[in-house]
């Protein structure tokens, strides 16, 4: 048995529903791997780690990806998770904004993540608005507080597969505005990433296949898997994931593997074009499909 | 003798006589105190000797309202009304504040009390710290003084108290015999028709300005008969009655 | 001549010293850049970003000021209170014990709720960071005072009150600013946790937008400007509060004459 | 009887005062249950999470016993070193006021870098914020030694270790005490914020986590068990302390007769 | 007398004389000394009487090493070594270090110095507090004894020092005249041999117990010449001789 070390992007969360499921049913035992999960606080902290050799795999954003690459950390996606952008702009239904032409003037809370600035700049300059006719608040913890209290009018940041159940729950219906609908090139919300130097580790696509079978199992038995889910992690064991688990079931990527080479350099792009980057960096840097 | 150092109203003051009867303390199982009677005599100083540790200090801050006497102690002004506000206590250690100089130090009282301080009652501190030689260190403060000056200061706030009663805790023990006699002077004179208990380990000192003086000694403590030497106070130190007391007074002590 | 410079030249040469150690550890460790840049590229970034770091500098400032103003304010208050209220002693302090105790997270929601996202939250959150080494301090030093100078004042006739103002506040004054010393080097971070609150300004967002940007250089910039703030601070409290309390020994070991 | 009773009654009714408190708050001020939960819901959470907390609580324990520790020791150590060597006081001392001042994510991947993400990060982290209050405090007390003890001392021969051990050290116990109440209050906040490093484990890990996905009430039960944790071990280290410290004049204004 | 209280060595003791020469000193730009000069002969008992706040404490302090004098001034032991752990120093407050019982603060110069703190010494420690009448207060801190008995562990523990020169200021002062008059003895006799400076105000203590006495006066202050009793010490307190030179030192005390 291998060990490996996988650092999650954040907590435990439906989103990694495919990594789970893979361990609880023995799929990574079978490849011969031994696998820890770890939850670090700080989305940003997994890629440096894994850049830094602490850890073997990261769970990252492309965007952040893309960036980290144009700074020249040693990283690069193997894999992906998630394959559709999660990140919405989401405002309260009933409340005065009915399209992003209406935040003008408005305050929009979001979370510092780096990305969500530019991803609002972009949805509001399609609606023909400028970044500076919003004021932005960073609200860092509590994005869905911060809406449904009045705090701000609207959030970026919010992610379409929870904060809207999570409004629902609390029984405000949600206005979701997504982005690849307003301007912004799609993207792979979750991306699995390794260090540049070590991806000819024969593990990695010991641990993809993996992943690959646990994605497929979680398909084709929704049920059972979530049952698997809350075995692991009991404290998530309540109604908002249970809805999530189902939002998020068509979004994981059907092959982790594959590499979409056009949309990411179709993002850098645009990264670029909003300043985030300096240089768009060569996509076999940053982003391989194993073999 | 300065004219500023006594206040104008002290001549008025009444003098009352305390008594403390049946006293009874314990520190730590021993009984310091038991079935102890005493009395201050109104507008008359009274002298306390006795052997160290054997309850002087005690017996003041008993009279001060400062220990906490066991029943069936009791302690009574003369007039029947408490005692409270109508003690001054000058205690053994000199207990000035070390962020205050010598002259915000006398004036402590009065602020305390939430006094106007003026011109009137500054000049007063003033003046009795001239009296007791400190007129050229006022500002200075406590621990740039020696510590004869800095018992210096706590009888000049002492006697800025003007109150009718006055316990005084070896308020001379840290002076040259010389400072010590004209203090005693300035004392009994600031004193006079106030009941003063005086607690010190000088006969001569005790022999000088007490009306009368007491001896105490025993465990628990006993309070004998009191000396009262001819002639009113302060007697001169070279009058030799009073050393042919001093030897009886010491006899006593000795026994 | 030389001791009229020396004041002046010690911090300059703390901090070389410093930056020559940050350095060592660079190269020793061999800690990628990403984690901990050193420190040519990061004084790089505080010339080149200079602006933006002053812009942002002087709110998070304007925040630990008024933190430490409330803090202290509302330490020395509490202060006195659990010292002249038993039943505060005895009610009060767990509470505040259990105050100490709650995260930023927690309680933001809540913070934003009532004070909303300006400058009112972070300075909240600033004092209640400071508030409890005050008021522990603080208290500590009202109930340690010399007994004899209380028997004292209550044979003098003095009021809880002017005991309080004249005798005990003075005696704790050295504790009172052991607290504040503490409390004034923590002030810098509750500042930056209340930003973390929200906002849209100061070192503390600057930071943590870096981050997000992976624009190390820039945090670490930011992060020098925010230290650098709370030395200054520091110093300057400290050096306010030793001329404020010139009756209190201060000597230390090494001065022992042999 | 009664007397014996009352130490037993009084968190009781502490407790409850403040869960009413709380009722009240949340009635008066119509907050959102998904910002302040009330106190049943809490409760509800607490009782059926009971064990995942315990569990979590564990952890927390383990990392603020072990914070305390380290912190104290280490702020002793600093303390003496400070106060023995000149040098170490100028020039250590804007440094630590420096630490202090560098906010946690800053640090995180340093310490996740050198430390792991075990025990060891949390440990650190906590040690970090308990170290700068015990320091600060014991360095004050240690300086702050009676003149007239220390030329005691000195005629009699003592060196300036055995001056340290039976003069300086204990006169500064008092401002230890002070400095280690302050400590054990944030101790707990210390473990929270080191698993903020990154944790699998400990009640903060549980407290983000369920705030991160709005499991409010969780959140609160997990703060509240933290908060009585803190309470518990702060009044148990004040308790220790006054007995450790028989001479020290301990009196509160309220106390004082009329 | 206690047999136990006498180190077995202190026979062996070799007296040294000290001298100060051309001492200067100044206090917040009042000159204190300047050009003062003083010897404490070599095995005698030197005491120093003089008004309150004339610098007979910083004298001492002087000689202990504890104070900074300015040039000139020489400080010097006949033997022509450093004075450097041969002074024991008993300051005029008691400073008992609080958190210690009676018998602990005794012991605190052994401890300090690191020695090895057996039977032999505690027993010489007890010894002393018994000597001084608190052989029942060995486990009393400070704040449960009365002033005197504060006093008594503070000359027990400068006794306990065991050095050549010995210094006292106000050594007895917080006493009464019989326990002083047997502490004095008991002083005389175990620092039979030594160099001792004593500060006293009582002019009888000092005619009791000093070979030679001097005057200190004036600012800048002035040592004047010894008077040198007859016989040796400790003198009878009712030795009529003595009354006539206290009248002498008196005299010259009030001049
Ligand atoms: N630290 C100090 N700062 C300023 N002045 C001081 C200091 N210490 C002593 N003095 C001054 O030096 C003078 C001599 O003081 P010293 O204590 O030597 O007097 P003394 O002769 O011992 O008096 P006493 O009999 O009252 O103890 C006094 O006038 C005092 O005010
Ligand atoms: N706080 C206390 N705790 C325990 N015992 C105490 C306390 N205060 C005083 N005593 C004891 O009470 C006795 C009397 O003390 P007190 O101070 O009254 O003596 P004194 O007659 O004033 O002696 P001195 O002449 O030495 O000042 C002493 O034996 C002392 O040890
Ligand atoms: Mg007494
Ligand atoms: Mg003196």
């Amino acid at each position: 048995q291998d060990k490996l070390t996988v650092l999650l992007d954040w907590f435990v969360n439906p989103d990694h529903a495919p990594l789970y499921v893979a361990r609880e049913m023995g799929y990574f035992r079978d490849a011969g791997l031994e696998v820890e999960m770890i939850a670090p606080a700080d989305p940003n902290d997994p890629p440096k780690l894994v850049a830094a050799g602490r850890a073997d795999l990261a769970i990252s954003y492309q965007p952040q990806l893309q960036m980290q690459a144009a700074e020249g950390l040693p990283l690069t996606r193997i894999g992906t998770l998630v394959a559709t952008p999660l990140n919405t702009v989401v405002v309260l239904a009933d409340g005065p904004v009915k399209s992003i032409a209406d935040l003008k003037g408005r305050k929009v809370g979001y979370s510092v993540g780096g990305l969500e600035d530019a991803l609002l700049g972009a949805m509001l300059e399609n609606a023909g608005l400028k970044l500076s006719d919003v004021e932005l608040v960073n609200v860092n913890f509590s994005l869905s507080p911060a809406l449904l209290s009045g705090q701000v009018d609207a959030v970026v940041g919010a992610y379409r597969n929870f904060e809207l159940n999570q409004l629902d729950i609390e029984g405000k219906a949600g206005r979701a505005f997504y982005p690849e609908e307003h301007g912004v090139p799609p993207y792979d919300e979750l991306v699995i990433v390794a260090n540049r130097e070590k991806a000819a580790d024969p593990r990695l696509p010991r641990f993809l296949d993996a992943v690959e079978r646990g994605t497929l199992y979680l398909m084709n038995h929704p049920d059972e898997s979530w049952k698997l889910f809350v075995k692991a992690n009991p404290e998530l064991d309540d109604e908002l994931n249970r809805r999530a688990w189902r939002d998020t079931l068509p979004r994981f990527a059907h092959s982790p593997a594959a590499l979409d080479a056009r949309r990411y350099e179709r993002f850098a792009r645009f990264l670029k074009e909003r300043e985030l980057i300096g240089e768009v960096p060569r996509l076999a840097d940053y982003a391989v499909e194993l073999r | 003798m300065h004219d500023l150092v006594r206040p104008t109203e002290s001549a008025r003051l009444p003098s009352i006589g305390v008594r403390i009867e049946r006293a009874r303390l314990t520190y730590g199982g021993v009984r310091l105190f038991d079935g102890l009677d005493f009395e201050l005599e109104g507008g008359r100083c009274t002298c306390l000797l006795g052997p160290s540790g054997v309850g002087k200090t005690t017996l003041l801050r008993l009279i001060a309202g400062l220990a906490d006497p066991e029943p069936p102690t009791v302690l009574a002004a003369e007039d029947g009304k408490p005692l409270d506000g109508r003690v001054a206590y000058m205690a053994q250690q000199d207990l000035l504040l070390p962020w205050l100089g010598a002259l915000d130090n006398v004036l402590l009282g009065p602020r305390l009390r939430g006094e106007a301080v003026g011109a009137a009652l500054v000049d007063r501190a003033r003046g009795l710290l001239d009296a007791v030689g400190l007129g050229d260190r006022l500002q200075a403060r406590p621990a740039e003084l020696s510590g004869g000056m800095r018992q210096r200061v706590a009888l000049a706030r002492t006697l800025m108290e003007d109150r009718p009663v006055v316990l005084m805790d070896e308020p001379f023990s840290a002076l040259d015999a010389i400072t010590r006699l004209r203090l005693q002077e300035l004392a009994a004179g600031l004193l006079a028709g106030r009941t003063v208990l005086l607690v010190t380990h000088d006969p001569l000192e005790a022999l000088r300005i007490g009306h009368r003086i007491h001896v105490m000694a025993g465990q628990p403590a006993e309070i004998g008969p009191a000396i009262s030497p001819e002639g009113s106070p302060p007697r001169p130190a070279d009058d030799p009655a009073l050393l042919v007391r001093q030897a009886e007074l010491l006899r006593r002590l000795s026994s | 001549m030389m001791r009229a410079v020396r004041p002046m030249v010690r911090p300059l040469v703390t901090a070389a010293v410093l930056i020559a150690a940050w350095q060592a550890l660079v190269w020793a460790t061999g800690v990628p850049r990403f984690i901990l840049p050193d420190p040519a590229r990061v004084a790089m970034a505080l010339w080149e970003r200079a602006g933006l770091i002053g812009y942002h500098a002087l709110f998070t400032i304007g925040e630990i000021l008024g933190g430490l103003a409330l803090g202290v304010v509302l330490g020395a208050a509490t202060a006195l209170t659990l010292s002249y209220f038993r039943p505060a002693r005895r009610w009060l302090m767990p509470v505040l014990v259990f105050s100490q105790a709650i995260p930023v997270f927690a309680l933001a929601p809540l913070l934003v709720l009532w004070l909303g996202y300006g400058m009112a939250s972070k300075v909240a959150m600033a004092t209640l960071i400071i508030y409890f080494p005050v008021t522990s301090a603080f208290f500590d030093g009202l109930r340690r005072t010399e007994p004899g100078w209380l028997d004292l004042a209550r044979t003098m006739g003095g009021s809880r009150w002017s005991t309080l103002v004249r005798i005990r506040l003075p005696a704790a004054l050295p504790a009172f600013a052991s607290g504040l010393r503490v409390a004034t080097a923590v002030a810098p971070i509750g500042a930056v946790v209340g930003e973390w609150v929200g906002a849209s300004a100061g070192l503390g967002y600057l930071m943590l937008h870096a981050n997000g940007r992976m624009q190390v250089d820039l945090m670490f910039a930011a992060l020098l400007t925010l230290a650098a703030i709370a030395v200054a601070l520091y110093f300057a409290v400290d050096a306010l509060l030793r001329r404020a309390l010139p009756w209190q020994p201060d000597n230390n070991p090494d001065e022992e004459r042999d």
